[in-house]
């Protein structure tokens, strides 16, 4: 088990720079996940450090050991697909030990490792099937399989959970933290579902076009986010923002709705006063009726009732604004509804750069 | 139009020949003359040699007009004849008839004992020589010292075989001779003109493949076995690779220098003359093909000495013939071409064109030395129609064989000649395996129609 | 290292694959002492090149290569058009329905169309009447058959298609001299088949039809075959859907199957050997004629196969990029 | 659905084989029950199996069914060990790969009369540069197509030219269905490429190869070309196909009923080589799927 | 615009009965969604719908006339497919112009359809692009626009969004709602996502193997589930379940908890007094601490903060339990913590048929 640290590593693919320069360093049996829209270089990042791709600049270390130059096969990372990447013509059991057949390992330390983890993973019925005999979840389980009877120093993920149905997904989420408090091994899990990402990382790398726009755990990741760009990404549904001027005491909407600030974020922000600024506020920070001294009047256009909650959409000062109200409190398309914003939840945002003031 | 004469306008002549130029385009330069004079057209069709026999039966067998003229050999006239148009008699009593060699007009334009064809091509082997190599005094000296006679052209095989051996210097390039060795090479005629010096006995005319009067295979007797021998001799005097030889290799390996002699059509000596294709050209003799003083005697089964060596030059394929299948829409203006085609002054304009593949067959070829000046020196000319006229007019000059199911008997016979020129097999198990099936096939086809055929393409009478 | 030694053995076939053709193309320019006195390589260098063998093909010397190249061209893309359209219509309805034949009626249709045969031509028809009514009478009466509850396997899709592809295990002589006796039974009828342009072309339409549909139905079964239910729920015609929307959509599939067909149909040899005479020879039919009387005339030889392959090169250019796109991964189950 | 437009998309073709491919073969099978001679010309009689008996007891028969079968065998091999591994080498994406694309495909679009011609040029004793080569190092000048052996060897060669081509192009397609994750998974295993090749891809294609093989087989058991124009079956009769064997009865001797007999022989032959080789290929492939 | 309805449809592909027997009735204009686990034969019902697959038994009517046997050109229904099924080589004009071309219409009807249905999606600038030079969304309105011009009867909607990402996908849901409201069309719409099918019906369907789990609006189907399977498949994170035995005014777990039922409630069950039942508590009606009567002490295996929320999962009484506590509730991985269950909002199943009690 070991660190892993990414010291100015650059790709570019011939022109085109994928990764500008990224730096990264992930502690000893830590779990971070890569989050970041499709695109932004997560997958890349984590086959570099694979060494399926080689890095363009830079240098990348494992353990104590400089790997750039190094073949993926002497890395000892372990790496789970996203497709899988099973041989479909050998079996599970098959499968799992190819890669210590390959090492010359003894038949019966294989045939050892491969029960134990068909037993950790509840692939037992399944050693001698073939991978288009198993169901999606099955598949993972054996990818999974196969990369731990390795006893590699790294595991990288890459969005293994994303072919699978809703239910599957909750549950093999469960299974892979399990595993990794039981393996204690140094986990880099890359996923574009912040659900995912928040519920299973000890650190969150939220990425956007080959740059890390903040590292953190998850509750500081949605609580301070550090920019618009990882507000809006971490929640579901997304962050509601408002182009606002800030007043000392209040915000100013562009239609003149005044909506007042609490008192200790006032004197925070008291450098910004007369300023334009963004102001960022999650649905599910507002509430229906008249709650709070922060009140708008919203005129709905589609009410989606979710079960607990409603989210009413529709606009305000010109902007779509989402807001998450309790299931039972009435409002119908096209009537003026009252909604109270809980300022005290209330981000701030710098117009031009997007950073949290 | 008046110059038309006769009046062909509009009709289109299909003449089918084998792929240029030999023959086709003699057909075509023909064709164009008579276009020209009649305001019809002709159209040569080509085939590759190999597919002429086939393509032709099969379109008369049909009953289609897809010919109206066919080039072809005379050893298919035994097949084709029941499918072919007769000679119309008018042809028959002009001048230009009876300019035609003797051996061409009545025996092989005939089957049956009617003129069903007309021979616009002469052939038989000629031996061609370097006379470069056989005049030079060098040479002729450590001939003579080595095999005790003087070097001339061979006038038996064994002074042949001497001579070859005597040429083949490997080192130097040069080789003794070349024959056809290849299968589908035109290889059995080669063979054929050994085995007509041992078993074309003058007394028994017509005794050289079958018993005249019982059709009994004769291909194993000794006489021909020895005439095997010699043949699969050759090839250790030929140039690497020569069992791969078609007739059209030999003529080029000796155009290039590589053999000192060669026997062959006379187109040896046409294309060895020419200097834009040959390396020899101004040094080629030429001579009848060599004889022998022994001869089979299938009758008491003994060989017969003579005092002369008897040469039995060798009708190999008998010259292109053309004639007109029964089918045709167009049969007397098909006829009227091929008369165009063969008389005396577009025939021998023929003769004298390289590539037109068209070799002497009438005695005005032979006299009329003019044309030959163009491509040959005076000395070669008169060399070349000398040997050419002599074989033809040789007084035991061989026919070649023509039977019906022609192919089936030289499948076999080029089957086993291939066999034992690869060693495989002994020259008599060659020989008695190509007779067996020569019967048996006789058998199959029935003995006494087939045997009253072979009389007929030998020139001998009914039983 | 490994790079290299994988680029090596890739030059290496490259020099095996072109080798022959280069030499083809530089004998065709050489003189003829150059090619008789012994191998020479380079032009200018070794010899000095001649237009000699080109001018002479092209004055017909040699044989007439325009009429042969004509045929081919006509044959070809007759054939090619017809095989490729009946192929993949054939193709998309064994994608699009299922089709179910009873084994037994095929057996019948085999017994009755020789019984027929037998009897017809027993009856005093001709041969070639006999085999028209009794094909006529085999198929009316195993189509008949096949509606009927038959005990026996029933045979699906995939059968049919193998029945298509058989037809490319028999032995070519096998069905080339059957038809060139059927061709000519009609020929004596007096409906030339024989020798001509159409004879050809149904030859080779039917010969190619097999590969056809094998590739043609690998094509269309990658095709989602909603874009198709969109255009049935939007009422429109099958016939139409296939013209206006398959085929669009297949056109890489179509283009590379034509040209596979082209090829294939271009460089036939044996049908064209039996069942051509004059008229309608074609290309390999004139090139097996290049070995001359006179002895091999490499130079004309090499021209002569330089005109046939001329128009394989440009398609194999073409096939190239296309198996570059990975088009022709569809020709794999 | 039972949509009666099927038939109108199935009939053309369907009509046009059983028409032209199919139904000559039931004239073609009463015709080898019976002996039918063009040359000389001789009535149709019914003589049963005769025919049938007769080229059975020939060994010349035998000879070419058994001069094919290694043509074919030989050949084949060859061009799929070739073909797979220039496939493999293309599908690695050398540098030049396009001009070796255009290139490798070549030989295969071409006539294989045009083929035979140039190779029989190449081989040629005296003016081919291959015996020129052969001869330049020191070599006996090679006796390619007129020793029995030889000539065999010759025309598998000229095969493998020809048609390895067709491997690559089917099994580049192959190759190109794998997913190159798998591949990455193994490099991640540290296994090396040869591992790679017998562990992942071989057995992966097996299924592609064994179709591209069953292919080559059939369509090499009807080479008739290469041989007709290279060696003319010969010498003697060593390099006669079962194709050239039936022609030359066809076409030469006009022996239709027996050539009939001969071709369903021959059909037989065919089969009984697929009927082995789906036998053999055929656990092994469903033991990998 | 019409009623649709199934009476006694069955549907076998071959030996397998894929639909055992469906009956359905769709009122004009109404908007119903089918949800269900993938496989339960949603796909298959519409397709039915649209004469894509012809029904073993039964019969379909399209407003008054019955189309069991009609091909499916002249139904008249329009159907989105999830792939969307565009005619990739035709421009977007042509792509929505083809059926009424096809149908012979005159051309300036056509092209005045056309801009009708490009103005209403926003298509104006794309019409002539190819499929494949528009994004996710865009052909997704395209799909519809092809769908609209028809004027048909019924609309079929096959997952329509299931191919596209998050953000558009909630977009994209609004425009459908906004659409149906616009042309008042009958809508059949098949998701197996269940917010999906919550926000956009008016009625939904829950299918379960070809049958019909319920049929209600959104709101009864999250409050009033008919049976277990639904509650279960309704709401994410799903229902917990907890066999318990009903002791009149409590229920008692397997280990012995005891858990207060509110008065109401306890009236409502008495009949099924000292019964083994199933318990059923939403996630979101748990709470972290103690806040009421019932409170149970729960082992977290796993914490999964989602931001506003967070995630406890950990056994009871053998059974694993997804509670819902607040972002700020301390709770820590393997130490017990104390959890309130909202009793009114329990729901009670039979433990054999699972159906609501
Ligand atoms: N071989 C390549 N050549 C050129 N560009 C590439 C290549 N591979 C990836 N890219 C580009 O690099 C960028 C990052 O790709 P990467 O696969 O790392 O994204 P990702 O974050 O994993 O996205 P996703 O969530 O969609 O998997 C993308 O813009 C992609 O287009
Ligand atoms: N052609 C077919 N042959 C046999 N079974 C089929 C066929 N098509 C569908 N099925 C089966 O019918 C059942 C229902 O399929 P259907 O496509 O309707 O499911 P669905 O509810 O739409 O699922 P999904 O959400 O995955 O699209 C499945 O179990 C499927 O396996
Ligand atoms: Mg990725
Ligand atoms: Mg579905």
């Amino acid at each position: 088990m070991a660190r892993v640290s990414l010291k100015g590593v650059v790709k570019r693919y011939g022109a085109a720079t994928v990764i500008p320069r990224l730096d990264l360093d992930i502690e000893d049996r830590e779990f971070v996940v890569l989050v970041g829209p499709s695109g932004c270089g997560k997958t890349t990042t984590l086959r570099m450090i694979a060494g399926l791709e080689p890095v363009s600049e830079g240098t990348i270390r494992i353990g104590d050991r400089d790997v750039t130059d190094l073949r993926p096969g002497l890395r000892n990372c372990s790496m789970v697909f996203q497709s899988y990447a099973l041989y479909p013509h050998m079996t599970v059991r098959d499968n799992i030990g190819y890669g210590m057949r390959v090492r010359g390992e003894s038949r019966a330390r294989i045939e050892s490792k491969i029960a134990e983890a068909a037993r950790i993973l509840g692939l037992e019925p399944y050693l001698d099937r073939r991978p288009k005999h198993l169901s999606g979840g099955q598949r993972q389980r054996v990818a999974i399989g196969r990369a731990i009877v390795r006893n590699p120093d790294v595991f990288l993920f890459d969005e293994p959970l994303s072919n699978l149905d809703a239910k599957l997904r909750i549950e093999m989420r469960t299974e892979i933290k399990n595993l990794h408090r039981r393996l204690e091994s140094t986990v880099v899990y890359v996923t574009h579902d912040q659900v995912e990402a928040m519920t299973l990382a000890d650190r969150v790398v939220v990425m956007n076009s080959g740059v890390i726009e903040q590292i953190a755990d998850p509750i500081t990741l949605y609580e301070k986010p550090a920019n618009m760009f990882v507000a809006a990404f971490i929640g579901a549904p997304s962050m509601n923002f408002l182009a606002v001027r800030l007043t000392g005491d209040a915000v100013e909407l562009a239609d003149g709705t005044r909506l007042p600030v609490p008192q200790e974020r006032a004197a925070a922000l008291a450098g910004f006063n007369g300023r334009s600024v963004m102001l960022g506020l999650r649905p599910e920070h507002m509430a229906g009726g008249e709650k709070g001294p922060a009140v708008v009047t919203l005129v709905p256009r589609t009410i989606e009732p979710l079960g607990p909650h409603t989210l009413v959409i529709g606009e305000l000062a010109g902007t779509r604004i989402t807001a998450q109200v309790d299931a039972r409190f009435p409002c119908r398309p096209d009537e003026p509804t009252r909604i109270t914003f809980d300022m005290n939840q209330m981000h701030v945002f710098d117009r031009e750069t997007g950073k949290t003031l | 139009l008046a110059q038309c004469d006769p009046d062909y306008s509009g009709v289109t002549l299909k003449a089918g020949a084998q792929t240029g130029p030999f023959i086709a385009s003699a057909v075509q330069a023909a064709g164009q003359g008579w276009a020209a004079k009649t305001c019809g057209r002709v159209e040569v069709i080509e085939f590759p040699f190999g597919e002429l026999y086939p393509k032709y039966l099969s379109a008369m067998v049909a009953g289609e007009a897809a010919f109206d003229v066919i080039t072809f050999a005379p050893a298919w006239t035994p097949d084709f004849a029941p499918y072919l148009a007769e000679m119309p008699a008018s042809i028959r009593e002009t001048e230009a008839w009876t300019d035609i060699a003797e051996v061409y007009r009545d025996r092989l334009m005939v089957w049956d004992g009617k003129h069903m064809s007309q021979t616009i091509d002469g052939d038989l082997h000629t031996l061609s020589y370097r006379r470069d190599l056989f005049e030079d005094p060098e040479e002729q000296r450590a001939f003579r010292e080595r095999y005790g006679y003087d070097l001339a052209p061979p006038v038996t095989w064994e002074q042949y075989y001497d001579i070859a051996e005597f040429f083949t210097r490997p080192d130097q390039g040069l080789w003794g001779t070349a024959e056809a060795f290849r299968r589908g090479g035109q290889q059995f005629w080669f063979f054929f003109t050994h085995a007509a010096s041992y078993t074309n006995h003058p007394d028994h005319p017509g005794s050289m493949f079958f018993d005249p009067e019982t059709m009994e295979a004769q291909v194993n007797n000794p006489g021909w076995v020895r005439a095997l021998e010699d043949y699969i001799r050759s090839v250790s005097f030929a140039p690497p690779g020569a069992l791969n030889y078609t007739s059209g290799d030999i003529r080029t390996v000796f155009a290039g220098g590589q053999v000192a002699m060669n026997f062959d059509w006379g187109d040896t000596g046409v294309i060895a003359a020419d200097p834009k294709q040959s390396r020899v050209s101004g040094h080629v003799g030429s001579a009848m093909t060599p004889g022998s003083i022994e001869i089979w005697n299938y009758k008491t089964g003994q060989w017969d000495r003579f005092d002369e060596p008897v040469h039995s030059p060798f009708m190999a394929f008998g010259g292109w013939q053309a004639a007109v299948p029964s089918a045709s829409h167009n049969i007397e203006a098909a006829w009227n071409f091929i008369e165009f085609l063969s008389n005396p002054e577009n025939s021998a304009k023929a003769t004298v064109t390289g590539g037109s593949g068209v070799n002497p067959y009438r005695i005005s070829h032979f006299e009329n030395m003019e044309p030959w000046l163009s491509i040959f020196s005076e000395g070669e000319a008169e060399m070349y129609l000398a040997a050419q006229r002599q074989s033809l007019e040789a007084p035991n000059v061989a026919l070649d064989m023509r039977l019906p199911g022609y192919f089936s008997y030289t499948e076999v016979l080029e089957i086993e000649l291939s066999k034992a020129l690869a060693g495989d097999v002994s020259p008599q198990d060659a020989l008695d395996a190509i007779a067996a099936e020569w019967n048996r096939l006789t058998d199959d086809f029935g003995r006494d129609a087939q045997l009253a055929a072979y009389r007929s393409s030998m020139g001998l009478p009914p039983l | 290292m490994k790079r290299g030694a994988v680029f090596l053995l890739c030059l290496a076939w490259l020099f095996v694959t072109l080798f022959p053709i280069y030499w083809a193309l530089v004998t065709s320019f050489k003189p003829p002492p150059a090619v008789n006195g012994g191998p020479t390589y380079l032009p200018w260098i070794d010899f000095q090149p001649t237009l000699q063998a080109w001018i002479d093909a092209f004055s017909g010397i040699r044989g007439d290569f325009v009429r042969p190249f004509v045929n081919s061209t006509l044959i070809g893309l007759s054939a090619t058009v017809l095989a490729v359209a009946f192929g993949s219509m054939a193709a998309y309805a064994l994608v699009r329905y299922t089709f179910r034949v009873r084994l037994l009626a095929g057996v019948l249709f085999a017994l009755l169309g020789i019984g027929g045969f037998l009897l017809f031509r027993d009856l005093g028809l001709s041969r070639a009447d006999s085999l028209g009514a009794a094909f006529v009478l085999a198929l009316a009466a195993s189509i008949l058959a096949n509606r009927l509850p038959l005990p026996g396997p029933v045979l699906g899709n995939n059968d049919v298609v193998f029945w298509f592809l058989s037809q490319r295990m028999f032995p070519p002589i096998v069905t080339a001299f059957a038809l060139y006796l059927l061709y000519s039974e009609i020929g004596r009828e007096g409906v030339k088949a024989l020798d001509t342009f159409w004879g050809m072309t149904f030859c080779y339409t039917a010969f190619s039809l097999p590969i056809v549909v094998w590739l043609m139905r690998d094509f269309f079964q990658a095709l989602p075959v909603e874009i198709e239910e969109a255009a049935l729920v939007d009422d429109v015609p099958r016939i139409r859907i296939f013209l206006e929307i398959v085929v669009p959509m297949a056109r890489p599939g179509i283009v590379a199957t034509a040209m596979i067909t082209l090829g294939f149909v271009w460089n036939e040899f044996l049908f064209a050997l039996l069942l051509t005479t004059s008229d309608w020879q074609t290309l390999p039919i004139f090139l097996s004629g290049q070995n001359s009387y006179r002895g091999d005339e490499w130079w004309a030889i090499s021209a002569a196969a330089m005109i046939a392959i001329a128009p394989m090169m440009v398609m194999a250019v073409l096939l190239a990029r296309l198996m570059r796109s990975g088009l022709v991964l569809g020709g794999i189950r | 659905m039972r949509d009666p437009i099927k038939y109108v998309f199935i009939w053309p073709a369907f009509l046009t084989v059983l028409l032209v491919g199919l139904f000559p073969l039931i004239y073609s099978l009463t015709v080898s029950f019976q002996s039918v001679r063009l040359v000389p010309p001789m009535p149709p009689r019914f003589v049963g199996f005769d025919n049938y008996v007769s080229l059975l007891a020939q060994p010349r028969f035998w000879e070419t069914v058994r001069t094919t079968s290694l043509i074919v065998l030989c050949s084949v091999a060859c061009q799929y060990v070739i073909g797979f591994a220039v496939a493999l080498a293309l599908h690695a994406r050398v540098p030049g790969e396009r001009l070796f694309r255009v290139s490798f495909l070549l030989p295969m679009l071409m006539a294989p009369i045009a083929v035979a011609l140039v190779w029989r040029m190449l081989l040629h004793s005296t003016v081919g540069p291959i015996n020129h080569a052969f001869t330049a190092i020191g070599l006996p000048n090679l006796p390619f197509l007129t020793r029995a052996d030889w000539a065999i060897a010759s025309i598998i060669i000229v095969e493998i030219w020809q048609w390895t081509p067709f491997v690559i192009l089917l099994m580049l397609a192959g190759l190109q269905t794998l997913q190159a994750d798998i591949y990455e998974a193994a490099a991640l295993e540290n296994a090396s490429a040869w591992r790679q090749f017998w562990g992942i891809t071989f057995p992966m294609l097996l299924p592609v190869s064994a179709a591209v093989v069953f292919v080559r087989i059939i369509e090499s058991f009807k080479i008739i070309d290469t041989v007709f124009v290279l060696t003319g079956g010969g010498p003697g009769t060593a390099t006669e196909t079962l194709t050239l064997f039936a022609y030359q009865e066809g076409f030469k001797k006009f022996n239709l009923g027996y050539t009939s007999a001969l071709s369903f022989l021959f059909l037989l032959v065919i089969m009984v080589f697929g009927v082995i080789y789906l036998t053999l290929i055929r656990p092994q492939i469903e033991k990998r799927i």
